[in-house]
């Protein structure tokens, strides 16, 4: 019953954001209120909001020379028992689908300090997949909701 | 996010609360790395209250333990939630980092009661 | 900077009811937490709300013989600094739109009971329009965000 | 939706809060009525912490008026936040009821210190 009344409703939303750290902050704000609103699972909610989170912070960081001025877009959806997002960007090629994963049986001192936010989003999505288009990077992930 | 620091015996406590990530890490990594340089050798932090943690705060994490280790102090990680330790087992800081369930377990691991990681 | 945070997001909702009134409070609970996540003005909030309460409520109480097993589509999008409802249903064929508006200046003795809900939506809204498709009636509605 | 009721003189004042909507309306019509049916001569409602009425909850005042009326009492509605002020003025019942913007000038009114509609 309780199953079924979640399915009974789905939803978009977009955001636009300005290509400043400052505002992952309000992307996770309404990436949380967004999946609140659609009663997603505790854990599915945090995969998509850390998911989210890490590709824009990306964008953000290195996706462009100069970031002012330069906006990202967000979509995440719900619908058929998926959550999905998609990051789109006109910032430089980038396809995190070819970074290498991070050693993590190293040990402690031979641990590095990057590449754990591409990993983390591989991690968390069912699929993850990069086009360039239009001279615009668009990454879609999803997550099936259980 | 907030920090609370605590004295049990000698062991310094940081409980951290809400979200870790970009916006916060740096004001963690202050706290957590004073404690190191200002001598503390037993240092738990209680992710008890924590519901949020990204890359940028889980760098933090493997900085602090890696100067801890250099320094010959001990950490150790307790009560995550189950999504946070998901996402520390994710990138294999469990084999790393002493992580345990509760806060009673975190003391007695520091006090030697228990051998640590 | 407020105004132009407000128009940098947009989204959508589709809700599916059971034709029963007792989902109304599920209705209204949804479209004011979409409205709280798109940071809707407080009256425009109002207006969308009580427009989509009343002529989902119509649906349920005039729409069908037995309405047992139907069910309501309700959609609302936030975009263009305009906020968007949509009703469909396989009730019987109804076009609130040729209904006449209630006599306001009557004395308090003659005034009607019936007739307040479909007024109150028109009045609310800046665009009502109906269409009959698929044999649905498509109740759609429209707000300037202000 | 929450009543509370209370009798400030032979004022009897019914609060009503958060939402007056189809799941709600039968409670407060009851409710009303049963203070008209016992012989309340004035009845103030208070409305400032209704959030929420709809074409339901609006017809249990239409159906209290005139019922009042009819029995010779008064009744006056106060404290209507704006959005739900602009909800009765769209329907009229501004020309039909008497709505006083506070608690005290609903009190005032009743008793007959300015005169009511
Ligand atoms: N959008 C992007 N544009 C260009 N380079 C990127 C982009 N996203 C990630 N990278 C590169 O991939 C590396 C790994 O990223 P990530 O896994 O998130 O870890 P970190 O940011 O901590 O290094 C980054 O250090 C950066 O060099
Ligand atoms: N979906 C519908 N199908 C058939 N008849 C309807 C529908 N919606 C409204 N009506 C008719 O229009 C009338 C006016 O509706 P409304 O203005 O909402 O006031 P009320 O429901 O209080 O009468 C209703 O009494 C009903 O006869």
């Amino acid at each position: 019953m309780l199953k079924q009344e979640g399915a009974m409703h789905e939803g978009t939303i977009t955001v636009r954001l300005p290509a400043d750290v400052k505002e992952i902050e309000r992307l996770n704000r309404l990436v949380r209120q967004f999946g609140e609103l659609h009663e997603l699972p505790l854990r599915t909610l945090y995969g998509m909001n850390l998911a989210l989170d890490e590709a824009v912070t990306n964008v953000i960081l290195y996706g462009f020379d100069n970031p002012a001025g330069q906006e990202v877009k967000v979509c995440v959806e719900v619908a058929d028992s998926e959550v999905r997002g998609e990051v789109t960007d006109a910032g430089r090629e980038f396809n995190p689908l070819t970074v290498p994963p991070p050693n993590l049986a190293a040990p402690l001192e031979e641990r590095e300090l990057g590449g754990l936010g591409i990993h983390l989003l591989r991690s968390l999505m069912d699929k993850v997949t990069y086009r360039r288009e239009n001279a615009k990077n668009v990454l879609t992930m999803s997550k099936r909701i259980r | 996010m907030q920090i609370q620091e605590e004295k049990i015996g000698d062991v310094l406590v940081l409980t951290i609360s809400e979200h870790l990530d970009s916006s916060t890490c740096n004001a963690f990594e202050n706290r957590l790395l004073g404690t190191i340089d200002r001598g503390e050798k037993k240092i738990l932090v209680n992710c008890g209250p924590l519901e949020y943690v990204n890359s940028a705060g889980l760098k933090v994490f493997l900085i602090a333990a890696k100067q801890i280790e250099t320094v010959g102090a001990k950490l150790v990680l307790c009560a995550l939630s189950p999504s946070v330790l998901m996402i520390f087992e994710m990138i294999g800081f469990n084999r790393i980092m002493k992580i345990v369930p509760t806060h009673e377990e975190g003391l007695r691991a520091l006090n030697g009661e228990v051998a640590t990681a």
